[in-house]
């Protein structure tokens, strides 16, 4: 018993990035007992998920593995044949991977998924396979557990997906389960349900697991252990309360520090008419209205967040406001004037005064043009500046978001980090001088460091331009750090709305209520307490509500 | 003329469009005058080159053979036969009245004999008795004027309505058709051996032309245009020694000149013809391979019109005459498949062909005759157009080099394809033409040398060509005849405007195991179209 | 499941609507065609009553759009008229043709299509291999010669040199099958090496398109057979490209191989339509771009077919 | 994300930066051999077609020696059926032969591309109408269709050109449509949109930068298929009309000499599968690079 599980020493991973070799993970050690839950956590590019899957001696195409050892139940993985892993994997080990909605084959039914692993590696006969899956689809509280087994992917939700994975990795009892992101992809309310499932079973079946997430938080409530990785290297080891308590290195305190970035005063809406006015708006597409009488206002130098879960319609009232989706009923107003409801029927002028920033900054910016076109384009557009003028205003906005003109203005989007490409894309925005920005969940795709940055200069220009924010988020910790007014979405209406002081201090509505109590918190007993309350206070989901 | 019509449907698929619109021969007047066009040759022919082979002809067998020259669209209505694969199969299945031997002489076919009166306006056939077509149905005189009338008359569409205009009336005489011509002609029975010619079983006075019933030694078994053909020998056919010397014949169409010599060479076929020029010296020395070889009366002409300058000279004419590569024409143009001309009209298919002619290339007489002409280091303007005939091009290219060693200088001119028989035959003082094979001596003369024919297209007003010409026409004894179209060419020749280095070949191929005869007949290609019937299997 | 059938129906009106105007830009196309059967018969010796009298005959001086009405008419009774040229029954001119076409083509196909799938899944699955570039090249190679090289070395090697094949494919309704073989080898091999080549390169796309699916990494973290991979959970995905992949190539070889007829002499649908339209033979013509359209919107029409019925979300609603 | 896990932010911020020629350069550096034996027949190809008149002594139809003469140093691959230098109507071919298939895929890029982007940006009546159109053109035998129409207007190269471009934009238009739709949706076309960019930068400044390389890719294969097409139709006769020297027709004209083992006419055919296939490497090449998966990752 004594003996760890798992025992990985001085890994070295090459990657191939056009026809590139460079290390990826730079010698890591990591050992795990049995029944042990192990979190990785660290950025995106800190090689998190290489290394899980490392575990199974498994490399994606275009990594390798270049140096040492992996030692799983005394068996010298990289020593052995494929056929010997192949035996291992799923059966001993299993893989529990970020979207469920992608991993499962969308040809075949849950149930022969499930059992095809103890089938095929000979553990179990297909009926009893069956039966077993059934019963694990309980266990993992997945309605209606005799029939969801003969659904196929597509008509399962995304959260019961998830849970219909980690049953799958059950499938075999495996000693050890790596969760590579389980939750990252559901909404917060759905996140709870699917850690609470993923926790107890991996209890219940005392089943080792290395749990894999950038999110501190959801972390401490699975693991009992945790190691933060960067650039492939180890940073921090620690167990979970140690870590918690006491961080020792910079970066892992820094990686801490993320919510301690709170927007000074509440600007309170001034007297004067509104920047942007939705009034009673209902639009959607086809015949279905995804958003049904909505109406808030924004004003100058306010930012008003828009809350809510995947399929709320915060993005759709987006889409409504730039006009790309003209609304069926009521209108938008600019400073007090009626716009047209298709951004074609718009002038330049109303055009300019509504800007947008995007969640995918490599989407949001066109590849083929360079950093000084992108930023360009619209001061020659809106503001006929050209040749010299223009030249300087292109720098000043560099040197506005933080980036170095001299060394960015002649750069391809694809020559910047993430971080960097969204700060351009800001300054695009900022260049058509606009009163009103959308930010349409900006910093989602981003780490969280580097999402700090971007929510502290959004403020700055804030401040600086007096400008309106309509801050589209699922992320309620980001809505505490720069909203002025709270906007919460729940199935196309408007729930809830009023100054975030109202919004978060009790009493709440019953959905905000449950939206807030679902972000996870920096406290490894969080999640119990969490438990506990709610099942005194009878069991509240998303659904149940509305 | 028809060959390269044909050259151009099959070959270039489908640039009919451009194909040669021909005046000479689009227009009516002009077939009413000849009743030329497509006509077989009645006379010429020429002895086999390929001599070794003669052997006796043998009786059975089956034979296969590629002919290119098909359609799809082919049809059984004889009227609207332009093309060797339809005219020999139904040489083989139908009969006409008359047939022209492989000597080229009058055959009796199911005309048993026939006579003239003296001015040749009427003429009687005596029909054969007892000869019944393949449904059974046996043969009537009613049958054969249909099948005459067939080509005649307002609303026939008949391709050979030309041919037959002639006669002014048709009409029975017990087991005699009688044939009334508006004016004497002394080759009448020519006109009932031409290809379009066929005799078809009738109804109420109508031809059916699209009947696979003929009378001929082969019956039609399997008939699919454009693809293939089998035929079977008749049991019952009137033909004294059953007509034909195979049991059976399968007539492939291969267009393809690489597909059908490939096919002849790997013995898929027995027989084909026209093996492209190209290759044939190498197909020659192919094992197993024979050349078929045969003079056709298709002349290559390069007309000046003789009243222009310089061609108005007849020492200038000469000149040109003289400086002319013939042999190296045939060479390269004709790839050695062509019969030396000597800018005489009557090729060596005639009877009244005269041999004696002879047009020797002599660069100093000709340099003597340009001094003469005074001309010397003149520049003349070539027309040409591969139009005009496969190769002209390159005919000109020759020309002009041998030309110029006697200082006459050639600018050739490229005339585009289309309307090269309206702006530039006819027109242009120098270009390069062609005249189709003539089945008489006359037709050939009366269209282009008379003086008063429209499309005399060297200008020659010769009063004693003229009288020739026409005297010649109604003369019934053959000899008077041919003296006087010997005299004709000597004078064209001599003083003409045309240049005729050659005349053309038709030329076939087929496996040593099979035998031709000794002499093989002129006029169309596949000996004269009888080719099924009278090659065997050795 | 009525979805499903709603789509399909949907997708075979739309091919039908294809038809109709393909036949109208067809006889239209074939009136401006100058010069007309009459003429094209008579040749230039035609006199103008001589092309007169033919043209009342083929009922050729009725205005256009009647003869149009009057086509469809027939074709609507299944009566495709007779041959303009040779007055035969179109129905049958054209049965033993496109017989012919469909024997080589299927012939053609029948060895292909499995080849093309076996290499292609070979290729994607040791993508990068020797065997993999090797093939690629190949391939490669095989596309790039024009068909009428191929065609001319094969009759060289095969027919006249070795003998084993006859040059020409001389076929008719009473061949034996076994001989019908023996005669379409050239021309079929001919054919195969262009489909195999682009059928192959197509499968190893989109089979590789696939392997880089999230759930085809499951499958392998699920210790599954790599054979199995692909068969179980790589192939139900891929019926859907491929069956697009075969129906192209099955079209060309259908409609493409006018020059493959030409060299082996092959009694062939394209040579009847070409020769028809230097002919001016419009009902033939029309006969024949009918059956190419047709063939080629049912290839497609079978090939959406497969995809939808092979696609979960659209089979398996929610 | 597996490429994020590849390489870190920092390691990309810090690459040097490239101007695309630079870019462009190392890429052809680090091309497979394949590619690089393609580039080098094009490169061939190009410079015989532009020089082709100064490589060779003689003209494109004049006689110059003996029929079908021997391969020799006089003429280093003999002479054709009229005693034209083979070698000479070679390199010719490749100007007329090679330059009309160029000129023709170009002009069908144009008219597809053209129409293809608009289609993807006006989604509505005109891409219906246009899809439409499409299906009918592509359901008509292209090779026959081709046939039909050359006989209507004639067999003059510029009528050539026009026709096959025409039936060829068809494929051209689905290709155009199908990459522009994929950068349609893609939010930085969006954020032009909504910039109130004209339609016309909306092309070519957003879109068409965006899919050249797929277009290049396809630009390839057409090309080749242009190429072959035209070659089939000289083949047939409607091509381009002697005597022009077009490797098409060439093959023809001399084809009756195959049979004899004799390879000198299958030569042009052979220059056409040389760069066909050099083409074909290229295009390959630039698929890989295109697509972004990396054959499989």
């Amino acid at each position: 018993m004594n003996d760890p599980l798992l025992e990985i020493r001085n890994l070295q991973i090459d990657g191939e990035s056009d026809e590139i070799w460079h290390e990826i993970i730079k010698g890591i050690d990591l050992h795990l007992d049995r029944g042990e839950v192990l979190g990785l956590i660290g950025e995106s590019g800190a090689g998190k998920s290489t290394l899980g899957l490392a575990a199974m001696n498994f490399c994606r195409p275009g990594c390798r593995i270049r140096e040492g050892s992996i030692r799983f139940d005394d068996q010298e993985l990289t020593e052995q044949s494929e056929l010997t892993l192949r035996k291992l994997r799923g059966v001993r080990i299993a893989y529990v991977a970020q979207s469920a909605a992608a991993s499962f084959n969308p040809a075949h039914q849950l149930i022969d998924q499930f059992s095809e692993i103890p089938v095929v590696h000979g553990v179990k006969s297909r009926r009893e396979a069956e039966k077993d899956a059934k019963d694990l689809y309980g266990r993992v509280l997945l309605p209606d557990p005799d029939g969801i087994g003969y659904r196929y992917p597509h008509q399962v939700s995304g959260g019961q997906l998830q849970r219909a994975m980690t049953a799958m990795a059950l499938s075999c009892r495996p000693d050890l389960i790596i969760f590579d992101e389980p939750t990252t992809a559901l909404d917060v309310t759905t996140q709870i349900e699917v850690l609470t499932t993923i926790r107890d079973i991996v209890r219940e079946f005392n089943t080792a697991a290395i749990y894999i997430s950038h999110d501190l938080a959801v972390v401490a409530q699975m693991a009992d252990r945790i190691m933060v990785l960067r650039y492939g290297e180890l940073v921090e080891e620690a167990t979970t309360r140690e870590m918690m308590s006491s961080p020792k290195m910079e970066y892992t305190k820094s990686l801490w520090a993320v919510r301690s970035f709170k927007k000074e005063a509440e600007t309170v809406a001034s007297a004067m008419s509104p920047v942007v006015k939705v009034d009673n708006v209902t639009a959607g597409y086809g015949s279905e209205d995804i958003l049904k009488e909505v109406s808030f206002e924004i004003h100058r130098g306010q930012t008003v967040a828009i809350v809510g879960e995947s399929g709320s319609g915060k993005s759709t009232a987006a889409r409504v406001i730039t006009g790309l989706l003209p609304p069926r009923l009521g209108d938008i107003q600019l400073n007090g004037k009626i716009l047209p409801k298709s951004f074609k029927a718009r002038n330049k002028e109303q055009l300019r005064h509504v800007q947008m920033i995007y969640q995918m900054a490599d989407t949001a910016l066109n590849p083929r043009q360079r950093i000084r076109n992108i930023i360009g384009r619209p001061l020659s557009f809106y503001l006929g500046l050209t040749g010299k003028q223009k030249e300087a205003r292109i720098r000043e906005l560099l040197s506005l978001i933080e980036l170095e003109p001299d060394l960015y203005i002649d750069r391809f989007p694809d020559e910047l980090s993430g971080g960097q490409k969204q700060r351009v894309s800001i300054a695009r925005a900022l260049a058509a001088e606009p009163e009103f920005i959308i930010c349409d969940e900006v910093t989602s795709a981003l780490d969280q460091l580097v999402a700090e940055g971007i929510l502290r200069l959004l403020d700055r220009l804030q401040r600086e331009f007096n400008l309106a924010y309509m801050f589209i988020t699922h992320d309620l910790a980001t809505v505490k750090a720069i909203a002025d007014n709270v906007v919460v979405m729940l199935q196309g209406k408007i729930v809830e709305q009023g100054s975030k002081t109202e919004i978060f201090s009790p009493p709440h509505h019953d959905y905000t209520e449950l939206l807030l109590s679902s972000v996870p918190e920096m406290d490894p007993d969080w999640l119990n307490e969490l438990i506990a309350h709610r099942e005194k206070h009878g069991v509240m989901s998303s659904t149940s509500i509305s | 003329m028809k060959k390269s019509k044909i050259e151009q449907i099959i070959h270039q698929d489908i640039i009919l469009k451009q194909a040669l619109s021909d005046p000479r021969v689009t227009r009516r007047d002009f077939l009413a005058f000849t009743g030329a066009m497509g006509m077989t040759a009645t006379m010429g022919g020429a002895l086999w080159s390929n001599r070794a082979l003669a052997a006796t002809p043998k009786r059975g067998g089956h034979m296969v053979s590629g002919l290119n020259d098909a359609n799809t669209g082919d049809s059984l209505d004889c009227g609207l036969f332009n093309a060797t694969y339809m005219i020999c199969i139904s040489r083989a299945f139908r009969d006409s009245l008359v047939n022209v031997g492989q000597d080229n002489s009058m055959e009796p076919a199911l005309a048993e004999s026939w006579e003239a009166s003296p001015d040749a306006k009427i003429w009687r056939f005596n029909i054969r008795q007892g000869v019944e077509f393949h449904n059974g149905k046996s043969l009537t005189t009613d049958d054969v004027v249909a099948s005459i009338n067939k080509h005649r008359g307002e609303d026939s569409t008949s391709y050979a309505k030309g041919v037959f205009s002639g006669i002014s009336d048709v009409r029975v005489d017990g087991n005699t058709v009688i044939v009334e011509l508006a004016d004497g002609n002394a080759d009448c029975p020519a006109l009932f051996t031409d290809y379009h010619f066929n005799i078809m079983p009738s109804k109420d006075g109508v031809a059916e032309s699209l009947s696979s019933a003929g009378t001929g030694p082969y019956l039609l078994k399997e008939y699919n245009p454009g693809v293939k053909t089998v035929l079977e020998r008749n049991p019952n056919t009137w033909h004294p020694d059953g007509g034909a010397l195979a049991d059976s014949h399968e007539v492939l169409a291969i267009l393809d000149d690489t597909a059908r010599q490939s096919a002849l060479i790997s013995g898929s076929v027995d027989v084909i013809n026209r093996p492209a020029l190209k290759g044939i010296a190498r197909l020659k020395n192919v094992k197993g391979v024979n050349i078929v070889d045969v003079a056709s009366n298709l002349a290559f002409t390069h007309p000046m019109r003789m009243d222009v300058t310089p061609f108005d000279n007849m020492d200038f004419r000469t000149a040109l005459k003289l400086s002319t590569p013939r042999q190296e024409f045939i060479d390269k143009v004709l790839f050695g498949y062509g019969a030396i001309g000597n800018d005489q009209p009557l090729g060596p298919g005639f009877g009244s062909y005269d041999a004696s002619l002879n047009v020797e290339y002599d660069l100093d007489k000709a340099k003597h005759h340009l001094k003469k002409s005074g001309h010397e280091g003149v520049t003349i303007d070539l027309s040409a157009s591969n139009t005009s005939y496969g190769g002209a091009m390159d005919a000109a290219q020759l020309f002009q080099q041998h030309w110029a060693k006697i200082g006459v200088n050639t600018n050739i001119v490229q005339e585009p394809q289309d309307g090269y028989w309206n702006n530039v035959w006819n027109v242009k003082p120098f270009c390069t033409c062609y005249w189709g094979a003539r089945p008489v001596e006359d037709m050939i003369l009366s269209i282009a040398y008379l003086s008063s024919s429209p499309w005399n297209d060297t200008v020659i007003k010769n009063a004693r060509v003229d009288e020739l010409v026409v005297a010649a026409r109604g003369e019934l004894d053959a000899a008077k005849r041919k003296a006087m179209y010997q005299e004709v060419q000597h004078i064209i020749s001599k003083e003409g405007g045309t240049i005729i280095p050659a005349f053309g070949t038709d030329v076939a191929a087929t496996r040593d195991t099979i035998g031709v005869g000794e002499q093989i007949g002129g006029g169309w290609e596949m000996d004269g179209g009888h080719y099924l019937k009278r090659w065997w299997n050795a | 499941m009525n979805k499903i059938l709603l789509m399909i129906l949907q997708r075979f009106g739309l091919g039908l609507l294809t038809l109709f105007v393909v036949s109208i830009i067809i006889f239209v196309g074939v009136e401006f065609l100058p010069g007309d059967i009459a003429e094209a018969l008579l040749g230039q010796g035609a006199s103008p009553e001589n092309v007169a009298a033919l043209r009342h005959e083929l009922g050729l001086d009725r205005p256009a759009h009647t003869r149009y009405i009057d086509w469809w008419a027939g074709v609507l009774q299944g009566d495709l008229g007779t041959s303009l040229a040779n007055r035969r029954d179109i129905a049958e001119l054209i049965t033993f043709r496109l017989s012919n076409t469909l024997f080589l083509a299927l012939t053609a196909a029948a060895i292909s299509v499995p080849l093309a799938l076996l290499f292609g899944i070979l290729a994607a699955l040791y993508r990068n291999s020797l065997y993999d570039r090797s093939v690629n090249v190949v391939t490669l190679g095989a596309v790039s010669a024009p068909e009428f090289l191929t065609a001319y070395v094969l009759i060289l090697y095969f027919s006249v040199k070795l003998g084993w094949f006859p040059s020409l494919s001389n076929i008719d309704q009473d061949t034996s099958f076994i001989d019908k073989l023996h005669q379409v080898a050239l021309p079929a091999i001919t054919l195969m090496g262009v489909i195999l080549a682009y059928m192959m390169r197509m499968v190893r796309a989109s089979i590789i398109n696939l392997l880089a699916s999230a759930y085809i990494e499951m499958a392998h973290l699920k210790g599954m057979p790599k054979f199995r991979v692909i068969v179980k959970h790589a192939l139900p995905n891929a019926w859907a490209p491929i069956a697009n992949i075969i129906a192209i190539s099955l079209a060309y070889l259908v409609v493409g191989v006018v020059v493959v007829e030409v060299v082996f002499i092959y009694p062939g649908l394209g040579q009847l339509m070409v020769d028809s339209v230097s002919n001016r033979d419009i009902p033939v013509v029309q006969a024949c771009s009918m059956i190419f359209a047709g063939t080629y919107i049912l290839l497609n029409l079978t090939a959406d077919i497969v995809s939808i019925c092979t696609n979960p979300r659209l089979l398996h609603p929610k | 994300m597996s490429s994020n896990d590849i390489s870190p932010p920092k390691a990309q911020v810090n690459r040097p930066r490239r101007t695309r020629l630079q870019n462009a350069f190392r890429e052809i550096l680090k091309a497979p051999i394949t590619a690089k034996f393609g580039m080098l027949v094009i490169l061939t190809y190009g410079f015989i077609a532009i020089f082709a008149p100064f490589l060779t002594p003689y003209s494109e139809t004049e006689i110059v020696g003996p029929e079908f003469d021997v391969w020799g140093n006089e003429f280093i691959l003999g002479t054709d059926g009229l005693g034209r230098d083979m070698l000479t109507r070679l390199l010719f071919g490749a100007r007329n032969t090679v330059g009309i298939a160029f000129i023709t895929t170009l002009l069908a890029f144009v008219i597809g591309g053209i129409m293809g982007l608009l289609s993807a940006i006006y989604t509505g009546w005109f891409d219906q109408v246009a899809s439409r159109v499409v299906d009918v053109l592509m359901a008509i035998p292209q090779l026959i269709f081709a046939l039909m129409l050359l006989t209507i207007f004639g067999t003059s190269i510029p009528i050539l050109i026009i026709v096959i471009a025409t039936l060829d934009a068809t494929r051209i238009f689905r290709v155009t449509r199908a990459v522009s739709l994929n950068v349609v949706v893609l939010d930085y076309f969006e954020a032009a949109r909504l910039r109130g960019e004209r339609i016309f930068w909306l092309c070519i400044r957003e879109i068409l930068p965006n899919i050249t390389a797929p277009l290049l890719a396809e630009f390839g294969l057409r090309f080749c298929f242009v190429f072959l097409m035209i070659a089939a139709l000289s083949f047939l006769g409607l091509g381009i009309q002697p005597p022009t020297a077009d490797w098409g027709s060439m093959v023809r004209e001399n084809a009756v000499l195959i049979t004899y083992g004799d390879i000198t006419p299958i030569l042009p055919a052979i220059a056409i599968a040389i760069l066909t296939l050099g083409v074909n490497f290229l295009v390959d090449w630039f698929l890989h690079k295109s697509s972004g998966l990396k054959d499989g990752h």
